[in-house]
């Protein structure tokens, strides 16, 4: 059974048709890329999955559940985790703070329990930040923890965005234009790091316009044009497919 | 030695022109005192709080007043500001004289060191029921505006009218400090009483006459003692003649000298007349404590109580003559009716 | 000299980012400024835009010193720039963003001539123009923030990652754009992330490392130089 | 981090033994502080740490302070029992009035809770449900006891009401430094980065203004047993807005910053005393220049200090950082 | 039916001020995001100033009553834009980078340093205009008599906002505000002077605040120090019942006010009418978040 099946998915917005009956599958442990021509719908159908927008008409199921129309929060919960195309950080808040936003909803403490700072409480705390300098750690921030987010670089803001995400403990990352805003040699070790993420047992799936990188990790393309699927499959096959050169990649040369 | 009294009045905030009259005056007369050789050789000290009008900022000027020395302390204006200081002058054995707080708990309370210079509510509302039924009006519309004084008058003139058979055919509140009262008044027409009640303060009313007059209405109508106000006909215009109010007698009417002098060297140091009343309470408070003083010999609070509610008797007043109740009320009749003339005139009427 | 950026220091708070940068820009070249993240590529652009003020050194154009002037004053003087981070104006239309870049001119023929260039070269934002904005993909958003630009007039144009989040076959087409512009006579200053592409367009480059220029040369030297392919070109020349 | 506490410990037993020092008057003045700064605390949750535009908590404080006045005065419980309740009510209105609105921005969330304070007044100076004794308000409410001492003097209200914010300050702090606080401030950041990273943002809002709205209805215990008789005048528009502006002039988030912006709002009119008719001239002026002079508030919140160590693996720790 | 109507006039007459005030409001609002509580204060502000000129020049005896209250209008509008334009310069462009509701609590302070000032020069006491400076002729209008005043009122209320939409959406320089209100830095590069155009809403916005100021000086006569904060309160609460920053909004939130007030005291209960205003206010915003007219753009994310 594949972890995550889009059917029949159908996003507009007034009379613009962003999403247009999309479905594909995502299956258990693989890198799967969606791309297309700006403002073919690919960021529409983040938001469709993670319960941002609420589809039309169609379905999301994950894992065999059904989370169509269910709250954001709902849905990280299930495992499911996001970066955004434009960086969505607490800018005034510690690097550290940022990741244990992903912590979040893995932890219990409520309101009493904090405010009377209960023993539980405190050893789940512990833990949280285990996790947290953890994270920070696997992605190679964690010497800037006490730093604010927003005195990063731009860069290093998409791979904070990345550890907050992985510390939510998802089965499933979602990364919108991870390289973007990347130099060449960032982006090799964005690969790489991609690459290990999948290694921890995480399915991704992300959204590139970086051709270089989606040709290296990918094993999966899904086309998009208009809202609507018009290929899928290996990179290199998507890749020959005359509509998606096309619409999308332009005539071949070595950019 | 120096005596020293206290005053807290408003000096800020909504209150603030009633505030600031109460403090001109008081200066004023102890000004006066101090250059006739004080009270039994001692100077006059005034020392004055700001209540801003305001409960809790009352409460504080109390406590600050309480570590001044201050035997006795004339004031506040509102009811509630008063209310919120009263227990504290009580718990430092101080004398407190209200000036304006005419609610009738204040003194129900049985605070031994409480007096106030102004009547109380159920004596303004039995004499307004009573001229409301002299004029022989059938239909009465009251307009409070749901402070604590304006409905005050305003339940105990009702229940008076009730009981008395008299059809009170409207009864609500408008909301102080606004401009515009015509859709009130509009209502109020549809209502169609014989005569309007207001028992709040004189810009509402003054308002109110104002914008009667350019509906074109023309029902009588009556106020309390809030309306005592020179500024009623600054502000209504021609559109005052004919008003009617009761209230404690102003400045002019006061036929003995006493008040006439006091007119005299108020216009000619601040060049203008106290705006109301109730500011000149607030002078009465000082003459009562300065004859208590006098008379006692002393100014242990005690003693000053006890001289005020036993021997202090038709003392002349601002106002016309002082004299207190074992509760601490002014005592004799206080209320007149006055009428305003084509000239913005008040008119005491027979 | 045309534009000259020279000995700029730039504080954020007590934080300098730039530490001294030197840069020459000659009438009717094509700059290109390559930088790790985080080197001031950004910073630098602002600095001539005025939006950001230097603590030290300036920048001059035409022997004037730009960093005396506010920004609007900057832009009458022909300088237009599409900014990190897009900017579009999100809750006014695409027309009315388009109408804000020719804010400075007056030549209403001249406007109407360049609206219907830009819209020709992005058909998608001619499809938009009644949208907001604020709701344009990513990428259709950055076609709108160069489109703005150029509806300037310029005589320099600043580009800061102009590829940003657009498809292989649009970032081929705005370079081509930029080419196309430069040759009627446009001199542009671009940032980039696309090193390989910028500096086959550039004339000449710069390289930026935390704040100081480390390298300046031809774009084609720079392009063979093994150190340049190696930190920007994702090691040897493919 | 422990020299650090034991300083606020000096610090806080010199300020125990003020009343000594000082007359009834300004420790009077002090309550009214500690009043206050409790209050501001207790909007510091919903305005500093959750971001949410609120300006009606005087509504709050109102609902506590009268259910305390009428539980004593008609059914005499004793004061200081009748604050669960007044805390609980208040509360429940919140949780009430709170719910449809929580999803309201800024301003014209700030617009609504104008609202809800002026209605709440409102309905206060018309005698609601026969109760709150209209514009008079309720008076006669009874000092307050505590083991069989009565509260009665300015120095006595001074130990009740400051060590109540004591135990505020105490709570509060650790509240900051849990999830519960931390989730907040996503939401005041980013609120759909924090919705994407799991925080229930409806829920946590929620609840920032039912715990803030229980703190500030237990708040409306103190004054109701400080003043002994309350009216509406006392729970307007302007109570909140001085909150409001206590906890930005202060630092939005900053419990430091707060206790000083009540000590400055509340305290700088009292010494601007003086003046007569200049001093609120005098105030606004100086309310100007503050703001100015420090624009992100006067003590802003310090970052929050996390002990790492034995978790981070590397070489560097928390002391390096410093 | 006649009531209903002499209602309705009642509550436009009314609302057609709160519009006026609010269209100052809404013009602040939305350059600066700054909810300017100190503009009811420009407002008393502009009130006194009129009542000072009135007084003390004779305008209306020496020009006649409609010149005399333009000549009039023209200087209280400067005097209280130069005083709109110097509180910005003040308390307000230091803040503009801070948080922004530390310019609210600057706002704040400068709203009870305008108060106290009025009351301190002007003294604590109502003051008053001259009676019947303006003709108290009235209109017969569906059978009802209307005063010609507030007609006359209503119609200036109306007029400058249509000529404010209009230089809002069609000028050029009504463009550069809308662009400096979305983003500074922005229209800095498109070569607009913010600096100046901040100010100039600080001229535009006071001095309609003004203009309204002495509209109510010259039609009601009383005036009080106090006055800008419920006529401020009122004009906010209007503002965001249209829409915040929206200029048909904050004309259209204002009338509604008006009648609201107007038919609540009248069908409801006057004591209560405020709070069924604000009652009705909340309700609106409950089903439209942001006002009637209100920009509703979805967060893209
Ligand atoms: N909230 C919205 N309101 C109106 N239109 C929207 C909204 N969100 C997206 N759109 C439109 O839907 C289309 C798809 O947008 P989307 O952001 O999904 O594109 P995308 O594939 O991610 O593009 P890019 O690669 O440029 O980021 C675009 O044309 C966009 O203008
Ligand atoms: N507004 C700001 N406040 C504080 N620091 C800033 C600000 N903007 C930039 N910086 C810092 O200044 C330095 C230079 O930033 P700049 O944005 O110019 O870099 P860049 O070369 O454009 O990087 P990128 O490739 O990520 O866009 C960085 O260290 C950055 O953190
Ligand atoms: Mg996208
Ligand atoms: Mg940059």
């Amino acid at each position: 059974m594949s972890l995550l099946r889009l059917t029949n998915l159908t996003k507009t917005f007034g009379g613009l048709i962003a999403v247009n009956d999309v479905s594909m599958t995502v299956e258990q442990g693989s890198i799967v890329g969606l791309i297309g021509p700006n403002g073919a719908g690919k960021t529409t159908v983040f938001n469709l999955i993670t319960g941002n927008y609420k589809p039309d008409s169609g379905t999301v199921e994950f894992d065999g559940e059904d989370l169509t129309g269910r709250p954001t929060h709902r849905i990280v919960v299930r495992g499911i985790a996001r970066t955004f195309q434009t960086i969505r950080l607490f800018q005034n808040m510690s690097v550290l703070e940022n990741v244990l936003a992903g912590c979040h909803c893995r932890m219990k403490s409520g309101l009493l329990s904090s405010l009377f700072r209960t023993r539980s409480q405190r050893a789940e705390e512990r833990r949280a930040l285990e996790r947290a300098v953890h994270e920070l750690e696997f992605v190679g921030l964690a010497a800037q923890h006490a730093n604010l987010a927003r005195n990063l670089s731009y860069g290093n803001q998409r791979l904070l965005e990345i550890a907050r995400a992985l510390a939510s403990d998802p089965r499933f990352i979602i990364l919108d234009e991870p390289a973007g805003g990347m130099n060449d040699h960032e982006t090799a070790q964005l690969i790489d790091l991609i690459r290990a993420i999948r290694d921890r047992g995480i399915t991704v799936l992300l959204i590139e316009h970086d051709m270089g990188l989606v040709m290296k990790v990918c094993e999966q393309l899904v086309v998009l044009e208009y809202g609507a699927v018009i290929a899928q499959g290996t990179p290199d096959a998507v890749k020959a497919d005359p509509r998606v050169i096309e619409a999308y990649l332009g005539a071949d040369d070595d950019l | 030695g120096t005596v020293k009294i206290g005053l807290m009045c408003p000096l800020t905030g909504s209150w603030a022109s009633e505030g600031q009259d109460m403090r001109n005056i008081v200066l004023m007369l102890a000004e006066q005192t101090n250059a006739q050789g004080g009270i039994n050789g001692d100077m006059v000290e005034i020392v004055v709080e700001d209540d801003a009008g305001d409960p809790k900022t009352a409460a504080l000027a109390a406590q600050r007043l309480s570590t001044m020395g201050v035997s006795a302390v004339i004031g506040s204006y509102g009811s509630a500001i008063t209310e919120a200081s009263q227990a504290i002058y009580d718990e430092m054995d101080i004398v407190q004289v209200a000036t304006g707080s005419t609610a009738i708990r204040l003194t129900e309370k049985g605070l031994p060191l409480f007096f106030r210079t102004c009547p109380r509510d159920d004596e303004q509302g039995r004499v307004a029921a009573a001229v409301l039924k002299e004029k022989g009006y059938k239909k009465i519309a009251i307009l409070h505006d749901n402070t604590s004084y304006a409905k005050g008058l305003a339940e105990e003139t009702l229940t008076l009218l009730k009981s008395a058979g008299t059809e009170v055919v409207f009864y609500d509140a408008l909301t102080p400090n606004e401009r515009d009262y015509s859709a009130i008044l509009t209502k109020l027409k549809a209502a169609g009483p014989d005569a309007i009640f207001f028992t709040g303060y004189y810009p509402e009313a003054g308002m109110l006459l104002r914008q009667k007059q350019e509906m074109k209405w023309d029902v009588p109508m009556m106020g309390g003692d809030a309306t005592n106000n020179l500024d009623l006909v600054k502000i209504a215009g021609k559109s005052a003649a004919g008003f009617l109010f009761i209230s404690p007698p102003t400045l002019q009417d006061l036929p003995d000298k006493q008040a006439k002098d006091f007119a005299a060297a108020y216009k000619a140091r601040y060049g203008t007349m106290p705006a109301s009343v109730w500011s000149v309470l607030a002078g009465d408070a000082f003459i009562a404590l300065k004859a208590a003083i006098t008379g006692a010999g002393s100014t242990d609070p005690q003693d000053i109580a006890a001289y005020m509610k036993k021997d202090l008797k038709d003392l002349p007043g601002l106002t016309g003559s002082l004299s207190f109740n074992e509760k601490g009320d002014r005592v004799g009749d206080l209320y007149r009716l006055y009428r305003v003339d084509e000239n913005g005139n008040f008119v005491l009427q027979p | 000299m045309f534009l000259e950026i020279r000995d700029l220091h730039v504080k954020y708070g007590n934080v300098e980012a730039l530490h001294g940068v030197n840069v020459t820009v000659n009438q009717g070249e094509i700059v290109t400024i390559l930088g790790a993240n985080g080197a001031g590529k950004s910073t630098t652009l602002m600095a001539v835009s005025g939006l950001v003020k230097p603590s030290q050194g300036g920048i001059w154009f035409e022997g004037e010193p730009l960093h005396k002037l506010p920004s609007h004053e900057v832009v009458k003087r022909g300088i237009t720039q599409s900014p990190e981070g897009r900017r579009v104006f999100g809750t006014l239309t695409v027309q009315e963003n388009m109408n804000l870049g020719a804010f400075t001119r007056k030549d209403q023929a001249g406007i109407r001539r360049n609206l219907d260039w830009i819209y020709s070269l992005f058909p998608r934002l001619a499809e938009r123009r009644e949208q907001l904005a604020g709701t344009l993909s990513g990428g259709e958003q950055q076609m709108l923030a160069i489109g703005r630009a150029l509806m300037g007039d310029p005589r320099i144009l600043l580009l800061d990652e102009p590829s940003l989040g657009l498809a292989p076959i649009l970032v081929r087409s705005i370079f081509e754009t930029v080419r196309k512009i430069n040759q009627a006579g446009v001199t542009v200053v671009l940032v980039e992330q696309n090193a390989r592409a910028a500096l086959k367009l550039a004339t000449r480059g710069y390289v930026l490392e935390v704040g100081n220029i480390v390298m300046e040369d031809t774009a084609a030297s720079l392009l063979a130089n093994p150190e340049v392919q190696n930190a920007y070109l994702g090691g040897a020349g493919a | 981090m422990n020299r650090r506490y034991a300083m606020y410990m000096v610090a806080a037993a010199a300020f125990a033994t003020m009343p000594a020092f000082i007359n009834p008057y300004w420790t009077d003045v002090l309550n009214t502080v500690g009043l206050y700064a409790v209050l501001a605390l207790s909007l510091n949750i919903i305005l500093g740490h959750a971001g949410m535009f609120h300006m009606g908590h005087a509504a709050f404080y109102a609902v506590g302070a009268y259910t305390t006045a009428v539980l004593n005065v008609t059914f005499h419980v004793p004061v200081l029992w009748a604050m669960p309740a007044a805390g609980v009510l208040a509360a429940l209105f919140a949780l009430v009035v709170a719910r449809p609105i929580i999803h309201l921005r800024g301003d014209y969330l700030l617009i609504v809770t104008i609202g809800i304070v002026e209605i709440v007044r409102i309905a206060l100076v018309n005698n609601i449900f026969d109760m709150t004794g209209g514009a008079n308000g309720i008076f006669g409410i009874a000092r307050p006891e505590l083991f069989g001492f009565k509260i009665r003097k300015p120095v006595h209200f001074f130990y009740l009401i400051w060590g109540f914010c004591a135990v505020t300050i105490l709570l509060f702090h650790w509240l900051e430094n849990s999830r519960f606080g931390r989730a907040l401030n996503y939401i005041r950041e980013d609120e759909v980065a924090a919705e994407g990273s799991g925080v229930n943002t409806a829920a946590y809002k929620l609840g920032a203004f039912v715990l803030g709205a229980f703190w500030a209805g237990m708040a409306g215990t103190l004054f109701a047993a400080k003043m002994t008789i309350i009216s509406p005048e006392s729970f307007s528009f302007w109570e909140s807005v001085v909150m409001f502006t206590i906890v930005i002039l202060g630092g939005m988030g900053s419990i430091r910053g707060v206790l000083l912006g009540a000590f400055l709002i509340v305290g700088l009119p009292e010494v601007f005393r003086e003046l007569a008719s200049a001093r609120m001239l005098v105030f606004g002026a100086a309310m100007v220049a503050m703001m100015i002079f420090r624009t992100q508030g006067l003590l802003p919140p310090a970052p929050r200090h996390y002990d790492l160590r034995g978790i981070m693996s590397g070489t560097q720790t928390r002391e390096e950082r410093a | 039916m006649e009531e209903f109507f002499q209602q309705l006039t009642n509550g436009l007459a009314v609302g057609g001020i709160y519009a006026l005030i609010a269209l100052g409001y809404t013009m602040v609002y939305g350059v600066l995001k700054l909810i300017n509580f100190a503009h009811g204060d420009l407002f008393t502000i502009g009130a006194y100033l009129g009542l000072t000129l009135l007084t003390s020049m004779g305008l209306t005896g020496h020009l006649g009553a409609v010149a005399g209250v333009l000549v009039l209008a023209v200087m209280v509008q400067v005097l209280v834009a130069i005083i709109g334009y110097l509180l910005e310069r003040v308390a307000y462009r230091p803040l503009r980078q801070s948080p922004r509701l530390s310019a609210v609590v600057s706002a704040l302070g400068a709203s009870i340093f305008f108060q106290n000032a009025v009351m301190l020069i002007y003294g604590a006491r109502f003051q008053v205009y001259p009676h019947d400076i303006l003709p108290s002729a009235t209109v017969s209008l569906l059978g009802l008599d209307v005063p010609l005043v507030r007609i006359l009122m209503f119609l200036t209320s109306v007029v400058l906002m249509l000529g404010l939409y209009f230089f809002i959406q069609k000028t050029r320089t009504g463009t550069a505000i809308r662009a400096a209100a979305i983003d500074q830095g922005a229209a800095k590069l498109m070569g607009i002077n913010v600096n100046r155009v901040v100010s100039l809403v600080f001229l535009i916005g006071p001095a309609l605040g003004g203009a309204a100021g002495l509209m109510v000086g010259l039609y009601y006569g009383q005036i009080n120090f106090t006055m800008g904060w419920v006529y401020g309160l009122k004009a906010f609460t209007a503002a965001i019942l249209g829409g915040i920053g929206n200029i048909p909004g904050a004309m259209v939130g204002g009338l509604l006010l008006g009648v609201i007030e107007a038919l609540g005291a009248a069908y409801i209960s006057i004591a209560w009418k405020d709070a069924i205003a604000f009652f009705v206010l909340i309700i609106i915003l409950i089903i439209r978040p942001t006002g009637l007219l209100g920009e509703r753009v979805a967060d893209k994310i």
